[in-house]
């Protein structure tokens, strides 16, 4: 009988939503391939110093793949490639490392579709245009960065739509909070806030519904349905977008488990994830799992109940 | 006495004002008095736990571990609210002030009993409280959606035009204010801090002083955990992590001398209001958001540099008072 | 023991019986017995250390006896705190002054016992009226809401004053009241005692100044080395016998002046001023002088000599030594230069508790016991043994913590830590303050060595009798100002008092 | 009492010997926690008993102890040092800016000490100088040193530091030492001699205890303490070389909350934090500890967060247990 694999989910900070919906995704997967155990762990604030730490103990117990949504691109690749020195299979998801750290990166969606994705979502609602602010989680944060700068590419794509300001919630509920009274002082006109991180967009709506705004300024933006079923009842938020954060964590155990039984890492292979099917890697060796999925009132509860 | 203690808030008030004229140059609404009363409930839950900070501080001892004891406390509340919707909020509120003052006399417990430094006790305690809401919450978030909205509306319910948490806050302020001045306990904080030895000389028990200055903090903190939890809907690990050093902070820039028996009520007061509009202001005024550390920062060593003058102890002028005896 | 038949028959207010008390390495009571009897001044003298205080902190709950117990007419009590004394009628004007620099006059006078007004508040506006009550009975005209601060020593002592009379006492107890006031103040301190003793009060007075106690006392009980030795009727006995008691030995043999041959000056001081704190200061000091600077406490001596040494900053002025113009602008070149200063306040100036013995003396000659930065502990050892054993130091071994010494042999420590130094000069500020009669002896001994080996000695002092039998010449100080200088031949004891307090010759 | 005062006594040197002194120490009863947590770890994890994997285990403290050197010398001198983290993350900015400006190697290391030590000579200033309290002059620092950081930084990050430049993070210098173990062991025997055997050490130790007397005894007061601010920055300077180029990236929360963990590490080695007392012994000790805890706690992938738990306990205990102890010895005595 083969030993049990072991592979670590290493993810930004213990305790986040989106985070434990992942871990529930690995699970199902360690479940489905019968031999594989996922060592679910991560630092309890979003440092990278905290993440190197956590490599460094795995490395030690010899896992047999790390997969990692990254606190940062480029200060966990000294500690990753000393893992992949010692034989360990090692991806990225969700927030990538520099390609020299890892064998692959799994986008949850391709950056592209998300940037123009949380764009459209403040648009669609909003014919004759107007103000928009948006709210990122930390200015360091890898993804948010991309997207945003997906976002503006696109944005001459809709008239009359003005970025007028990009705020910084640190990922705190508070600060966040705190942003978000300071964007509806400052712009008086503005229209709608799009919040591409699951805490930043709870805390928008919630300073939006606080400061009486609801129905003048819209939130959207990336989020979870359990967390933002309340405000798209409340009218706060009419619509926002998330993959599934389970389906995420899912296919990374796959394609680690793929990768440990000799799958190879190249621009152009195709690597197994389950029942996720399989992803095609890119140039950068990169991967994206499917498009974001839109929640409205229509469907929100529904899903509230899942993740 | 008065003069200088009123002349020390004065100062305050006068730098509040010309901070407020100068966003007001860049930013006219932000002085309009709904935007004031904003920023002022913004910073009401860092006045009442700047107060409790103060008694502490009063006695020559500090607490480290009041954001960690909010968060804890309000992380109990939340998910007491999250696995019995049913409960009413008052009894929410009064387990996290109970549990509040139970982790604040752990602090003075320490302190007093076994004379351990108050610095190494409240370092100590405050990873112990932060590493519980961890073992008590698994590490999980409560959301919005998981809070009762009786027990999310209560601080937002407006009284007379105002939300619940500034009326709170002036009542806690009125309270310390009393306790301060007019009971035996705040002379005690007062008297002790300034001569701990002379302080056993008039029956002030000091040990046990300090003891009741810690479950004060701890109280505040502990009403500060549901008020913070519920005014931003959001319970987890790290929240208000951090915001010990605000707290502090805004004691210091209200003129309470760390090394015991100075302060006021009306002080701290006015530091938390300052940095609340530091805070709120430099959002809308398009400083970068990444500058507001360094600003914090350097207020902190002026006010700190200009609240040493003040005090400089001057000389006990032994002509001058020659002088003044034959004159 | 004595036994008086009229105050016998009278019961005492507060009666002591057979009283211990330790502290590490010191008995400060044992088995003492006192009775305090209402309508009465009992004195109680004795030499520094002997007790009395330490009396005084018991009967007022701040200390607990190790052994005996406390009567309040006749029944036994315990006083666990200061506030339970309060409560049984005992109330005392501390040595120390027990105030509140940060806290208003009234606030002082009332702190543990306000007047409450309604749901037990306290009354701030009662407390000042009653404040104000209080200092014009003592006769201090203070405004109640002022800060302590702001105010000068001698205020305050009378704020302390007030203090020990806000409570409604039957036994007021007043431990060396005097020390800090004025002529004027001390004589309405007189009437205040004797309005007092017309009241019924049992009175229990501590002083070291005989007129005083001859003045006011009715009786007088002594304590030497923590033992009651004597007690009686003050119109029994005279001045002389007081002492003897007190000191149990001859007077004389206390100041064990040596002669010694004056030399060249040594040390010039002219035209220091400060702006704030003295001016006008001239003198020299010759080679193996010992030069006395006497004063009333707060004449600002310390404040002088400290800027000599280059602690407090003058604003003009200019010192010689050895003829030649020296500036000083740290302790460092202080002892660089070959003066030195044995603060007055030993425990906050002098010694470092916490460090050993050892540490403690070498800490000034560092230079001299290490190579190029590096320690060596022999040197360190066998400098510290050296002067030590100068100095007679009984202690343990010289790794021991000086905390640990009693405070006559921590004085010894901290005088042998600047002798290590070799200085030219030596301040000493009040030398024997807080030491025990054996030590005070040890120490003027070696002062009058010092002095004949070559050294130049100014010893700062408030004690009358050590002045005279120690300095060759005296400079009084008052207020800042050099008020009077005398020669050891035209030296009196009234000559002294009346040029620091300021009184002009009598006509 | 008469033969007493007539008998000049000889006075020995000391009354223990170095052993019996030892043996009371407090390092003992660290050596003794640690040695119980060396063997818990061993049985607990099997990857625990590995060179390569303790060698690992070294980073998660050399760092801090670093910095713990010299914050021990401030605290024990009865002032505290709260900007150290901010410290690190502005000399990290500096750096990772000159290598924008294209800087080499030793101009880097240059650049960051001197970064290190005008943070130190800034903290020094203003609580020497100005006579403020340390302990708020330094929470100040600590947001403005970071701040500083944001602002120039703001969202992005340094990168692109030279490859020879990463050796001081992650080179080896023999087997499994890493160049920043040995740098920690170099200088934890240099803060041991400098602390124990100078006058300098002296110095600082009578200042702790009484900082008066120490002024009145000929010890320049001013001048200890700000040197001491100084060390201070240049070990937060040097650990932010050997973080940097351990991450190869600089962003402005890097070493966020160091300060708290570098102090509990210093408390827990023996230092008095009210100054007078303490050891570099103890100090190396509590940094083997708690990197001890931290690997081990890791190896069985508990998180980070329940190890501060233990850290926090730790560090009570460990300071009440002494007092017990000798409470209860006074109270038998009696
Ligand atoms: N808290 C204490 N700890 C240790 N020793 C003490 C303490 N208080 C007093 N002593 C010692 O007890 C003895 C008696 O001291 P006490 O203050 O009672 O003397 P005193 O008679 O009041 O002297 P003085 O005339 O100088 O005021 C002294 O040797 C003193 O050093
Ligand atoms: N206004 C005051 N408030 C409090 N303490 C005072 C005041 N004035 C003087 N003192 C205290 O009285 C003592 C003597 O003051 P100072 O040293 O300046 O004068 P001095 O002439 O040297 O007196 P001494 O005879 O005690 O040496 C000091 O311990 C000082 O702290
Ligand atoms: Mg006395
Ligand atoms: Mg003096």
């Amino acid at each position: 009988q083969a030993e049990t694999k072991k592979i670590a989910l290493v993810v930004k900070a213990l305790g986040i939503g989106f985070f434990e919906a992942a871990n529930k995704g690995a699970q199902e997967a360690a479940k489905e391939l019968g031999d594989v155990e996922v060592i679910y762990t991560g630092p309890t604030t979003t440092t990278a110093e905290g993440q190197i730490e956590v490599i460094n103990s795995l490395i030690a117990q010899k896992v047999d793949a790390i997969a990692v949504s990254a606190n940062d691109t480029n200060a966990l690749v000294p500690a990753l490639k000393k893992a992949m020195d010692r034989g360990i299979k090692v991806i990225s998801w969700d927030s990538g490392v520099a390609p020299e750290g890892r064998l692959m990166h799994l986008n949850p969606s391709s950056n592209p579709l998300i940037g123009n994705m949380i764009i459209k979502l403040a648009a669609d609602n909003l014919p004759d245009g107007g103000d928009v602010a948006v709210l990122s989680a930390t200015a360091t944060s890898t993804n948010q960065n991309v997207w945003i700068e997906e976002m503006n590419k696109v944005l001459p794509n809709y008239k009359g739509i003005n970025v007028v300001a990009t705020v910084y919630g640190d990922d705190l509920a508070d600060k966040s909070y705190r942003e978000t009274q300071g964007l509806i002082q400052s712009h008086p006109n503005l229209k709608a806030i799009i919040a591409p991180t699951s805490v930043g967009i709870v805390a928008a709506a919630q300073a939006v519904t606080d400061a009486g705004k609801i129905g003048q300024i819209n939130v959207t933006g990336l989020g979870l349905p359990s967390e933002m079923a309340g405000h798209v009842k409340s009218g706060a938020s009419k619509s926002f977008a998330i993959w599934n954060p389970i389906d995420l964590g899912y296919s990374a155990t796959m394609i680690a488990n793929d990768l440990i039984g000799g799958a190879e890492a190249k621009p152009g292979a195709e690597l197994k994830m389950g029942r996720m099917g399989t992803v095609k890697l890119d140039d950068k060796n990169e991967g994206a799992m499917a498009d974001p999925f839109i929640y409205d009132a229509k469907n929100v509860e529904e899903f509230a109940k899942i993740f | 006495m008065k003069l200088l203690l009123k002349n020390r808030e004065m100062l305050l008030v006068v730098a509040i004002i010309a901070l407020l004229a100068l966003i007001a140059m860049r930013f006219p609404p932000f002085v309009a008095p709904g935007n004031l009363a904003n920023v002022y409930n913004d910073t009401s839950i860092l006045i009442i736990l700047a107060l409790g900070q103060m008694a502490v501080i009063l006695t020559r001892c500090i607490d480290l571990s009041m954001a960690a004891n909010l968060a804890l406390s309000g992380m109990a509340a939340a998910m007491l609210n999250a696995a019995f919707p049913g409960l009413p909020v008052p009894l929410i509120i009064l387990t996290a002030v109970a549990l509040g003052a139970a982790l604040g006399s752990i602090n003075g417990l320490l302190v007093w009993k076994l004379d351990i430094p108050p610095i190494v006790v409240t370092l100590g305690t405050l990873t112990i409280y932060r590493g519980l809401i961890f073992l008590l919450s698994g590490g999980a978030w409560i959301n919005a959606h998981q809070m009762s909205d009786a027990f999310k509306a209560l601080p937002r319910t407006s009284i007379l035009g105002f939300p619940l948490l500034s009326w709170l806050s002036l009542v806690i302020i009125a309270i310390m204010v009393v306790v301060m001045r007019r009971t035996p306990l705040g002379r005690a904080f007062f008297a002790l801090g300034g001569n701990p030895h002379a302080a056993v000389y008039t029956g002030i028990d000091v040990g046990r002083t300090r003891f009741l200055a810690y479950c004060l903090s701890g109280t505040l903190a502990g009403l500060s955990g549901y008020l913070w939890v519920s005014r931003y809907a959001v319970a987890y690990v790290d929240i208000a992590a951090g915001f010990e050093l605000d707290i502090i902070a805004a004691c210091v820039i209200g003129g309470v001398s760390i090394a015991g028996g100075i302060g006021s009520v009306g002080g701290a007061v006015l530091g938390a209001l300052f940095l609340g509009v530091i805070k709120n202001a430099l959002p809308v005024i398009n400083i970068s958001p990444f500058a507001q550390m360094a600003i914090s920062g350097a207020v902190i060593i002026i006010a700190v540099a200009v609240n040493a003058r003040a005090e400089k102890r001057k000389g006990r002028v032994i002509l001058r008072k020659a002088e003044a005896a034959h004159g | 023991m004595l036994q008086d038949t009229t105050i016998s028959r009278t019961r005492p207010a507060v009666a002591l019986e057979g009283i211990s008390k330790s502290f590490p390495g010191v008995r400060a009571l044992s088995d003492v017995s006192l009775s305090l009897y209402p309508g009465s001044v009992t004195a109680l003298v004795g030499e520094n250390g002997a007790g009395k205080s330490t009396l005084v902190k018991i009967l007022t709950g701040i200390y607990q006896p190790d052994e005996g117990t406390i009567r309040v007419d006749g029944a036994e009590t315990h006083f666990p705190t200061a506030n339970a004394a309060a409560k049984a009628g005992v109330t005392a004007i501390h040595q120390e002054t027990v105030l509140f620099d940060e806290l208003s006059v009234a606030e002082n006078i009332f702190l543990g016992h306000a007047p409450r007004g309604s749901f037990g508040l306290i009354d701030w506006k009662k407390m000042n009226a009653d404040a104000r009550a209080l200092l014009s009975r003592v006769g201090a005209d203070l405004d109640p809401s002022v800060r302590l601060r702001d105010l000068g020593i001698a205020n305050k002592h009378l704020v302390a004053i007030a203090r020990a009379l806000s409570i409604d006492a039957r036994v007021v107890i007043m431990d060396e009241p005097t020390a800090a006031l004025s002529h004027k103040e001390i004589h309405e301190l007189y009437e205040l005692v004797d309005r007092l003793k017309a009241d019924g009060k049992a009175i229990l007075f501590i002083s070291h100044k005989f007129d005083e106690i001859f003045r006011i006392a009715d009786r007088y009980t002594v304590f030497r080395d923590g033992r009651m030795v004597g007690e009686g009727l003050i119109s029994e006995t005279t001045q002389d016998d007081l002492v003897r008691q007190m000191v149990g030995r001859d007077v004389g043999q206390v100041f064990p002046k040596q002669e010694v041959a004056i030399g060249e000056p040594v040390l010039t001081v002219s035209g220091y001023r400060h702006p704030t704190e003295f001016e006008d200061i001239n003198f020299e000091l010759r080679r193996g002088e010992i030069l006395g600077f006497y004063g009333l406490v707060g004449a600002g001596r310390s404040e002088f000599m400290q800027s000599l040494i280059g602690i407090t900053k003058p604003s003009a002025g200019a010192i010689r030594l050895d003829g030649e113009i020296k500036v000083i602008r740290s302790p460092a070149e202080a002892i660089e230069a070959g003066i030195v200063y044995v603060p007055e306040e030993r425990g906050r100036q002098g010694a470092i508790i916490g460090l050993p013995i050892f540490q403690n003396v070498t800490l000034p000659s560092l230079s001299r016991t290490s190579r190029s930065g590096f320690l060596r502990m022999a040197e360190e050892f066998a400098l510290a043994r050296e002067y030590t054993a100068r100095l007679d130091l009984r202690a343990a071994s010289l790794d021991q913590d000086v905390g640990t010494l009693s405070g006559g042999n921590q004085q010894k420590v901290v005088i042998a830590k600047w002798l290590a130094t070799r200085p030219k000069v030596i301040i000493l500020d009040e030398p024997t303050k807080g030491i025990d009669i054996g030590s005070k002896a040890a120490v003027h001994a070696f002062m009058s060595e010092l002095a004949a080996s070559g050294l130049s000695v100014i010893m700062v002092s408030s004690e009358i009798p050590e002045i005279m039998g120690m300095a060759d010449r005296v400079i009084v100080m008052r207020e800042g100002r050099i008020a009077g200088r005398f020669e050891r031949t035209e030296l009196t004891a009234e000559k002294l008092v009346r040029a620091a307090a300021g009184i002009q010759e009598a006509a | 009492m008469a033969d007493v005062q007539t008998i000049a006594r000889h006075i020995p040197d000391r009354l223990e010997s170095r052993g019996a002194r030892l043996i009371k120490s407090w390092e003992t009863l660290l050596v003794a926690v640690a040695l119980a947590i060396f063997l818990v770890n061993s049985f607990a994890s099997p990857y625990f008993l590995d060179p390569w994997n303790l060698s690992d285990a070294t980073f998660n403290f050399t760092e801090k102890a670093m910095i713990a050197f010299a914050m021990a010398l401030v605290i024990i001198s009865g002032e505290i040092d709260l900007s150290v983290a901010s410290i690190i993350a502005l000399t990290s900015t500096v750096m990772g800016y000159a290598v924008q400006l294209g800087f080499d190697t030793p101009a880097l290391v240059m650049i960051g000490l001197a970064t290190g030590l005008l943070c130190g000579a800034f903290n020094g200033l203003l609580v020497t100088g100005l006579g403020l309290p340390s302990i708020v002059v330094t929470i100040g620092t600590m947001s403005l040193f970071r701040g500083l950081s944001f602002l120039i930084l703001g969202d992005q990050a340094f990168t692109g530091y030279p490859a020879s430049f990463s050796w001081f993070g992650q080179g080896y210098v023999w087997w499994v030492f890493s160049f920043e173990f040995c740098l920690f062991a170099a200088l934890a025997v240099i803060y041991g001699v400098v602390l124990h055997k100078t006058n300098f050490g002296r110095a600082v130790y009578a200042i702790g205890n009484n900082q008066t007397a120490a002024l009145f005894s000929g010890v320049r007061v001013g001048r200890v303490k700000f040197v001491l601010f100084l060390l201070t920055g240049l070990m937060a300077a040097i650990a932010s070389i050997c973080l940097t180029a351990r991450l190869g990236s600089t962003r402005p929360s890097i070493a966020l909350g160091w300060e708290l963990e570098v102090v509990t590490m210093v408390v827990l080695g023996g230092v008095n934090i009210l100054g007078g007392s303490g050891t570099i012994p103890g100090v190396v000790l509590a940094a083997l500890i708690m990197g001890m805890v931290t690997f081990g706690f890791g190896l069985l992938n508990v998180p980070g967060i329940v190890m501060s738990i233990f850290i926090g306990l730790l560090l009570i205990s460990v300071i009440a247990l002494p007092i017990l102890y000798r409470r209860f010895r006074g109270r038998r005595s009696h």
